[in-house]
């Protein structure tokens, strides 16, 4: 058990990067899971009486919006949604793309040529787009949003995994393991998978960050997020209308994505500068 | 060479290392004009960075901790960046390595040799030009006008590193600094090189590193011999090279192709005449590829002898390895394995029949596995023995290749080059195959670790009857431990035969380019023992 | 030292663009004049091309470029424009007197030949398959027995003819005839104060330029219209002082404006916020119980709405119309706020516990939607009805609109008496006239048709008011508030007013 | 160089393929375009003239070889709303579209590199640390954020700035920063992470070894090597930057193909959405396409060889 720790927190020892990043993130998980219990009100209902009330009003610790909501509990209450769709969509491409781009590595001929033809198309077609129209036609709503990001986001996974493969399936050790006549699944399984764990790690938590943004790009847009569910890029769309009026409208959600971004980042330069070392 | 203040004075020089502590320990070494002295010691000796030093290359965090450099009667270790920058090149050139990776690829040969003419000589553009032309001429490089406008990737590495001496003399420094000039190179361009350089040697002096005892003693006036940070010795070549004073340079000698106490690893009774493996007009082509790495190879390997494919790097001496390892497909009638029966063997029994050990100890183990998994893969994947078993499997094979078996939960980081080789080595011995490839597995080591793992090899062989293939580019080699000795060109076999009859009246031309190339400028390589010296500055 | 020369190429590099776009932040030049900058939140989707829609967004554009022949006034009253009068010369006869010596941009002269080619071609087949022509459906012929002189013939009687001639434009049929719909809408030539020049300058406005023919001469010759399609926008363009006239911003940022000199413009209230109920679709739902749609009624507190929200901008509704609309019965209070009857109705219904269902909203059609939307919410959960809200795109609504199948039991579907300013055409839209209803009471059919058809003014007001308290009864729809559209207007400017949905542009003048 | 080209091609047409057969059920999904075209209660004969107009009676797999065919010849139909060549509408959009991510390339590049190569030269340094982390934090914060905040700043609080259209130079400034905070962090880190892989290379030794200057190293020596890794970043991230042009437009109101997009998308007017998608893809196409063509340019080794 200790060892096991150890062996967790032996990296944070060795990169502050990565400290801050983690400990960033457990707060963050942190305010997912109590995110009902620190809701100090109901973030659908509000009082019209004290509606605007600024930010540090007593009892709305980041003020109320255009009907007396209470801003904190409605951030609060939008994170789970940004945070599922992101996990969902982040899953979701790192399946198809790991696959593919594994496949892609240790086949040479017709699959690879198919599958990096695939993966270049769909890279050098500008995602906002394809998701604005998908959205669009297959209407918003929590796996609609999730779906179309992983499918539009797969090809990340599969070029950073077949690059590394193909390093990795050059190495001699690989070769000594074909000369020992080991069997292709054994070597992807015991050689590949465990060598590509960092590389995707790292592609795993920035992809997650990008995805979290898209979210609040396409519920900005009025695309995402379905009414009345708060997620922070709704909120932002919501305060724009009262930018003179009520400011801190807009200061709450943007603080809020750029932090939750901003120390994703952190965790995966962390990692990245981890993974580097090790070379 | 005049007595008079050598051109080069170090004196007592220490370099430290923020966190790496004290790496160089009060090094003195002296260079009289014209002179051309040798710096040799195995890999981590301190050579390179006693060099750097001299005009504040030393990287980053290093810094020259006491001691002084002179070259003439100026001292360097009191000057800023900005003082010896304008040094640099002019009281001494550089010459590196690696001639592909020091070469910017991105940068035009001649933008970087006229641009340093100008820096230093204050020559126009146009006059520069002409300088640099002259330099590649003085390299004897074809048609330097052309060469100018050429990026470095479309030389081939012994032209890249004549480009390199070019640059390294273009403003004309008394001091000239070679830094292992001609390990990365094949034999032949190796001994031109060195050629090259002796000629230009003689306006300059010349300061050569060296891994290769033989070759600084054949090649340098004097030599220091450097070992952990310290010179431990150093005297005039030849007397050093023949009687030697202190123990680690007499080690070194010994380790010495020729010299090495470890008696020849052939198997002196005769050889049975049961085919554990034979080649029969092997061809490979890769995709893509312009001609065969390999065209219409004949050969066999039998029980318990030696065989040595010698060739140069591009001779595919390594798919012909990969070829009979089955990691390349080749055609059945090809290549067969009498001794297991007719019909091709299934991997797994191929497998078992023969192993294989690569050139890189670093990338042959996988670097996320502790030891004893690495070992216990092929036992795993065959089945070789139960579970319980397998442990003591694992620990009695480290325990043979000389490793402790306490250290089997180590991952591969912990070990040195030579014992991973071992592991490698292990590893391959897990399935007692009858025949085992070695595919370079020693020139990747120091010499003195060469020799060691050599004896390892002679010794298993010995007690398992192996049969051994051996695969290298190093003549001495080969004629040392071969029974039989393959000679490859360009994916070609140009000859095969006894080691002794290779060796000592070679039919095929190349051949004996070979052996004269690996001969010149070394001192005690087999042929020419016995034989009069080519005596440096005649 | 090195570091420094770095840092400083960096950081010129950047003041170098910077300066390079500062260089042209002085107001740029070109118009002698400086052009009057409106702000609508649409481009007409079909751009020149008068006939393809109705009503808004294209009244905003198209009545600066053409003219109809007739307009209602600020009270909604119908009035001559291009027509001098107009007469009901029996049941099924109008006649028309032109206005003389209008000429079309081209220069062209516009009389009674020229506006019977428009209408013949309205009444086409062609013409039909347009909205605007589809208005027009009644009218079986038009003669012009001089150059003066418009008589229209329709198949049965039509009340509101005059009213459906708003929307009219009086294209230039040659123009029409020889560029082809698609070239005309693209250069639209009509006798309006001004002259389209560019569909789309490089900050995306719509350009007009004053018509050298116009009858009614623009007192600021250069006009652009700057589709801006959310609140926000309107709102940052118009604060950092680049716009003159906006529409429709948020109530509670119109004190801002006020403190710095702008006016406010409402138009009259032509619209009546309300969400529909689908009751032909959703027959075994609970709003197919009458009692239940009144007690949703009684559930909402519009007062609150109107004054906490909408700072008394759209008053609470009582009925399909507003005040100033043909039709309007003044003796129909709003429903009073009564949770307590709304909870006695609901459980008289079978619903003690309340229910649950969904609407369908559009949203950003008019301000602060999504607060009403949220009030509400809150209002029906007081009587324990769970109201969920689901946004569609204004594209999903209209085919749902045009398929009559609604998804939901509630959908917003405003009451809208523009373009005729009469109350009818909302009822028909909530009836068995409408070819695929959603709500279809079959009492009340013979009462709309005969509206539809009664020539004389009196009568037909009080057959209107009539049905008025009928659907009133029958709790057709979730009333909301009473709505119209509203313009800012920038300080320095005179004469800014609103006529038939749309801003008289010609009519404003720059004080200075 | 050719082949490199003509597979392109091939992609560019993959793409379009599956994009246009998306579109395709996506319509199919939205149901029946003439109800929409028609107005308020249609009638049948009239439902039956615009379905006939618009082809819209044939079975759905010829209506899509219809279209394909239509496409072959660069004609996409006309707008459901306007009645506008869809094209023609997408094309009218370009210039803004181009005009901004032209501007905002460029602030990127002359930004992006000269940092990038400062803290490349000695990332250890402290100075250098925290430049770094700076650049991390800047790539955490969204474009579209940074552009709010821009405008709530300049635009609403100072009114320096106008925030419509691009007629006046001093409507750029805002939109190609925040566009560039799209690019501008990325860059900037690949290139310093090219310029410190670069400075451990045995042929800057090489430069020093000859005296070569501190800045000519970094300039002459360092950059250019960095540069392939940015060039491609430039090519690869297009795409992505041209997601940014979407809001950015939206955001501040400048006439291009995004807004014209949202609006599309919004009201689900198909032949348009294709059109645009065809616009854009070909644009992407063109500028990887000069990527590459630059990439070569740069990196003498990936030039078809000629000795």
């Amino acid at each position: 058990m200790r060892g096991v720790l150890k062996r967790l927190l032996a990296p944070l020892k060795a990169s502050p990067q990565l400290a801050l990043g983690a400990a960033a993130l457990l707060g963050w998980i942190l305010l997912l899971a109590l995110g009902g219990l620190l809701q100090t009100h109901d973030p659908q209902l509000g009082d019209l009486a004290e509606r605007f009330s600024p930010a540090g009003t007593a009892g709305h610790l980041l003020g109320t919006d255009n009907l007396g909501r209470d801003l904190w509990s409605r951030v609060l209450s939008g994170l789970p949604w940004s945070v599922g769709v992101a996990t969902v969509s982040c899953i979701l491409a790192l399946l198809l793309g790991g696959t593919l781009g594994m496949c892609a590595a240790q086949y040479q001929g017709y699959p690879r040529t198919i599958i990096n033809q695939l993966v270049d198309a769909t890279l050098s077609f500008p995602g906002l787009v394809a998701a604005i129209i998908i959205v669009a036609v297959a209407g918003r709503g929590f796996w609609p949003l999730s779906i179309t990001l992983g499918l539009l986001s797969w090809p990340v996974f599969a070029r950073v995994v077949y690059a590394e493969s193909l390093r990795l399936l050059a190495q001699d050790y690989v070769t000594a393991a074909r000369v020992m006549a080991v069997n292709t699944p054994r070597i992807l399984l015991g050689h590949l998978l465990p060598g590509l764990r960092p590389v995707l790690a790292v592609v795993f938590t920035f992809h997650f960050a990008d995805m979290l943004v898209a979210e609040s790009a396409l519920s900005f847009l009025g695309l995402g997020a379905p009414l009345g569910v708060p997620t922070w890029g709704a909120l932002l769309q919501e305060s724009r209308d009262f930018l003179i009026v009520a400011p801190w409208l807009m200061a709450a959600p943007a603080t809020a994505i750029a932090l939750l971004v901003v120390s994703i980042h952190l965790l995966g330069d962390g990692l990245s500068a981890l993974d580097r070392a090790r070379r | 060479m005049n007595a008079s203040a050598p051109l080069l004075r170090i004196r007592g020089l220490c370099v430290d290392f923020p966190r790496g502590g004290r790496v160089l320990h009060d090094v003195s070494l002296d260079a009289a004009e014209g002179e051309i002295v040798g710096l040799v010691g195995e890999s981590g000796a301190g050579k390179t960075l006693a060099t750097l030093s001299i005009l504040g290359l030393a990287p980053a965090p290093g810094r020259i901790a006491g001691g002084k450099i002179f070259v003439g009667d100026q001292e360097l270790t009191q000057l800023d960046e900005e003082a010896l920058r304008p040094l640099r090149g002019r009281l001494a050139g550089f010459v590196f390595q690696d001639p592909s990776a020091s070469l910017n690829p991105v940068r035009r040969i001649g933008s970087a040799l006229i641009e340093s003419a100008m820096r230093h000589s204050g020559l126009s553009r146009k006059q520069a030009r002409k300088r640099a032309i002259e330099a590649l001429r003085s390299v004897e490089l074809p048609e330097p006008e052309s060469a100018l406008r050429a990026f470095p990737h479309q030389f081939s590495g012994g032209q890249r590193q004549r480009i390199m001496i070019a640059l390294a003399l273009i403003n004309r420094p008394p001091l000239l600094i070679a830094d292992e000039p001609t390990t990365a190179l094949d034999a032949a361009v190796q001994s031109r090189v060195l050629d090259l350089l002796k000629r230009r040697a003689r306006r300059h002096t010349l300061l050569m590193i060296t891994h290769d005892l033989a070759l600084a003693a054949g090649f340098c006036d004097r030599l220091y011999v450097m070992h952990g940070g310290r010179v431990v010795e150093h005297g005039p070549a030849r007397e050093l090279f023949s009687q030697p004073r202190h123990n680690y340079t007499r080690s070194l000698l010994d380790a010495l192709p020729g010299r090495r106490t470890t008696a020849p690893m052939r198997s002196g009774r005769p050889q049975s005449r049961e085919a554990l493996a034979a080649v029969r007009g092997l061809t490979v082509r890769y995709r893509g590829a312009a001609q065969a790495a390999v065209e219409n190879v004949d050969f066999a390997v039998h029980a318990n002898e030696t065989v040595c494919l010698v060739g140069e790097s591009g001779s595919g001496k390594t798919t012909i390895a990969r070829a009979l390892a089955g990691v390349i497909r080749a055609a059945p009638d090809q290549l067969s394995f009498p001794a297991l029966g007719d019909d091709p063997p299934s991997a797994a029994v191929r497998a078992r029949h023969l192993q294989m050990v690569f050139q890189d100890p670093y990338s042959s183990l996988n670097p996320r596995w502790p030891v004893e998994r690495i070992v216990a893969e092929p036992i795993r994947t065959h089945r070789l023995c139960s579970r319980p078993e397998q442990k003591a499997r694992v620990a009695a094979l480290l325990s043979r290749v000389g490793l402790d078996p306490r250290r089997m939960n180590r991952r591969p980081a912990a070990f040195s080059g030579g014992q991973r080789q071992r592991i490698a080595l292990a590893r391959a011995l897990a399935m007692n195959p009858r025949l085992l490839l070695a595919d370079e597995a020693l020139s990747a080591l120091d010499i003195r670790t060469q020799a060691q793992i050599l004896a390892l090899l002679r010794d298993i062989r010995e007690e398992r009857k192996l049969a051994l293939l051996l695969i290298t580019h190093d003549l001495s080699l080969a004629s040392e431990v071969g029974d039989r000795v393959i000679v490859l060109r360009r994916g070609r076999i140009v000859e095969q035969g006894p080691a002794s009859r290779v060796m000592n009246s070679p039919r095929h031309e190349y051949t004996r380019e070979l052996l004269a190339a690996q001969a010149r400028w070394r001192r005690g390589s087999p042929r020419q023992q016995g034989r009069r010296m080519y005596t440096p500055g005649l | 030292m090195r570091r420094d020369r770095t840092l400083a190429r960096t950081a010129l590099c950047s003041c170098v663009i910077l300066a390079l776009a500062g260089a042209g932040s002085a107001p740029r030049a070109g118009a002698d004049e400086t052009p009057l900058r409106v702000a609508i939140t649409l481009m007409p989707a079909s751009y020149g091309d008068p006939f393809r829609t109705l009503g808004v967004p294209g009244d905003w554009v198209w009545r600066q470029i053409f003219d109809p022949l007739t307009e209602s006034d600020d009270e909604g009253r119908i009035v001559p424009l291009l027509a001098e009068s107009f007469e009901n010369l029996g049941a099924n006869t109008w006649r028309f007197v032109l206005r003389e010596g209008v000429r079309y941009a081209n220069g062209r002269p516009f009389n009674a030949y020229s506006a019977k080619e428009v209408f013949d071609w309205l009444i086409s087949d062609e013409g039909r398959a347009t909205v605007v022509g589809w208005e027009m459906r009644r009218v079986s012929e038009v003669e012009a027995p001089d150059a003066r002189t418009l008589i229209f013939t329709t198949w049965e009687p039509d009340p509101v003819l005059p009213n459906r001639l708003t929307s009219a434009m009086m294209v230039e049929p040659q123009a029409w005839r020889e560029m082809g719909r698609h070239g005309f809408s693209r250069t639209p030539v009509g006798t309006g104060s001004y002259l389209l020049t560019d569909w789309q300058n490089r900050d995306g406005a719509v350009v007009l330029t004053a018509n050298p023919y116009a009858w009614r001469p623009p007192g600021i010759s250069r006009v652009e219209m700057y589709p801006l399609r959310d609140h926000a926008s309107r709102l940052q363009a118009a604060l950092s002082g680049q716009l003159d006239v906006i529409m429709s911003l948020r109530p509670e940022q119109l004190d801002i404006f006020r403190d710095r000199g702008f006016t406010v413009h409402a138009d009259i209230l032509r619209q009546i916020l309300a969400f529909a109920f689908d009751v032909t679709g959703h027959p075994d739902a609970p709003i197919a119980d009458v009692r239940v749609r009144q007690a949703l009624n009684y559930a909402i507190d519009r007062k609150a709405l109107s004054e906490d929200i909408l700072q008394g901008f759209a008053p609470p509704a009582s009925q399909g119309s507003a005040p100033n609309v043909f039709g309007h019965n003044p003796r129909i209070n709003p429903y009073p706020h009564d949770p307590v009857k709304a909870r006695a109705l609901l459980a008289e219904a079978g619903y003690p516990q309340g229910f649950s269902t969904t609407v369908q909203v559009v949203t950003g059609t008019y301000p602060n939607d999504l607060e009403i939307f949220a009030k509400l919410q809150q209002d029906l959960a007081a009587v324990g009805v769970d109201m969920a809200f689901r946004r569609v795109l204004f594209s999903d609504w209209i085919r749902q609109f045009f398929q009559g199948a609604w998804r939901t039991e509630l959908f917003t579907m405003a009451w809208n008496t523009a373009p005729h300013n009469d109350a009818l055409r909302p009822m028909e839209q909530y009836s068995c006239l409408k070819t695929r209803p959603f709500f279809c009471d079959e009492t009340l059919r013979a009462g709309l048709v005969a509206a539809g058809r009664e020539m004389d003014t009196g009568r037909r007001e009080a057959l209107l008011q009539e049905l008025a308290v009928e659907f009133r009864e029958r709790a057709a729809s979730l009333l909301l508030l009473e709505y119209g559209h509203m313009w800012v207007v920038a300080p320095g400017l005179s004469g800014f007013r609103v006529r038939t949905r749309a801003p008289e542009l010609y009519r404003v003048e720059r004080a200075d | 160089m050719l082949a490199g080209l003509a597979q392109r091609a091939a992609r560019l047409l993959i793409l379009l393929l599956g994009v246009n057969a998306l579109l395709f059920v996506a319509l199919g999904l939205a149901g029946d375009p003439a109800l929409m075209l028609a107005g308020e209660d249609p009638t049948p004969e009239l439902l039956e003239r615009i379905r006939a107009e618009y082809g819209l009676d044939l079975p759905a797999w010829q209506r899509y070889l219809v279209q394909l065919g239509r496409m072959a010849q660069l004609d996409f139909g006309v707008s459901i709303y306007s009645g506008q060549p869809a094209l023609e509408m997408a094309l009218e959009q370009l210039p803004g579209t181009l005009l901004m991510a032209v501007l905002s390339m460029g602030l990127t590049l002359v930004t992006a590199i000269p940092a990038g190569v400062w803290i490349g030269q000695r990332p250890e340094a402290a100075s250098r640390r925290l430049g770094a982390a700076l650049t991390a934090v800047a790539q955490g914060i969204p474009g579209f954020v940074m552009a709010l905040v821009l405008i709530q700043l300049f635009v609403v609080r100072l009114g320096w700035l106008p925030s419509l259209g691009y007629s006046q130079p001093a409507a750029w400034i805002l939109p190609s920063i925040s566009l560039g905070f799209f690019l501008a962090p990325k860059l900037c880190r690949v290139v310093s992470a090219g310029v410190a892989e670069a400075m451990q290379e045995d042929y800057i030794r090489t430069a020093r070894a000859n005296g070569a200057s501190m800045r000519f190293i970094l300039w002459r020596e360092a950059l250019p090597a960095a540069l392939p890794a940015a060039v491609a970043l430039i090519g690869a991230q297009f795409a992505f930057l041209v997601s940014g042009v979407v809001l950015i437009e939206t955001l501040f109101l400048w006439p291009g193909i995004g807004l014209l997009l949202l609006y599309s998308a919004q009201n689900l007017d198909f032949p348009v959405l294709q059109a645009i998608c065809f616009v854009v893809a070909v644009l992407v196409f063109a500028v990887n396409g000069l990527a590459d063509a630059l990439l070569r340019l740069i990196d003498p080794r990936l030039r078809p060889a000629t000795q």
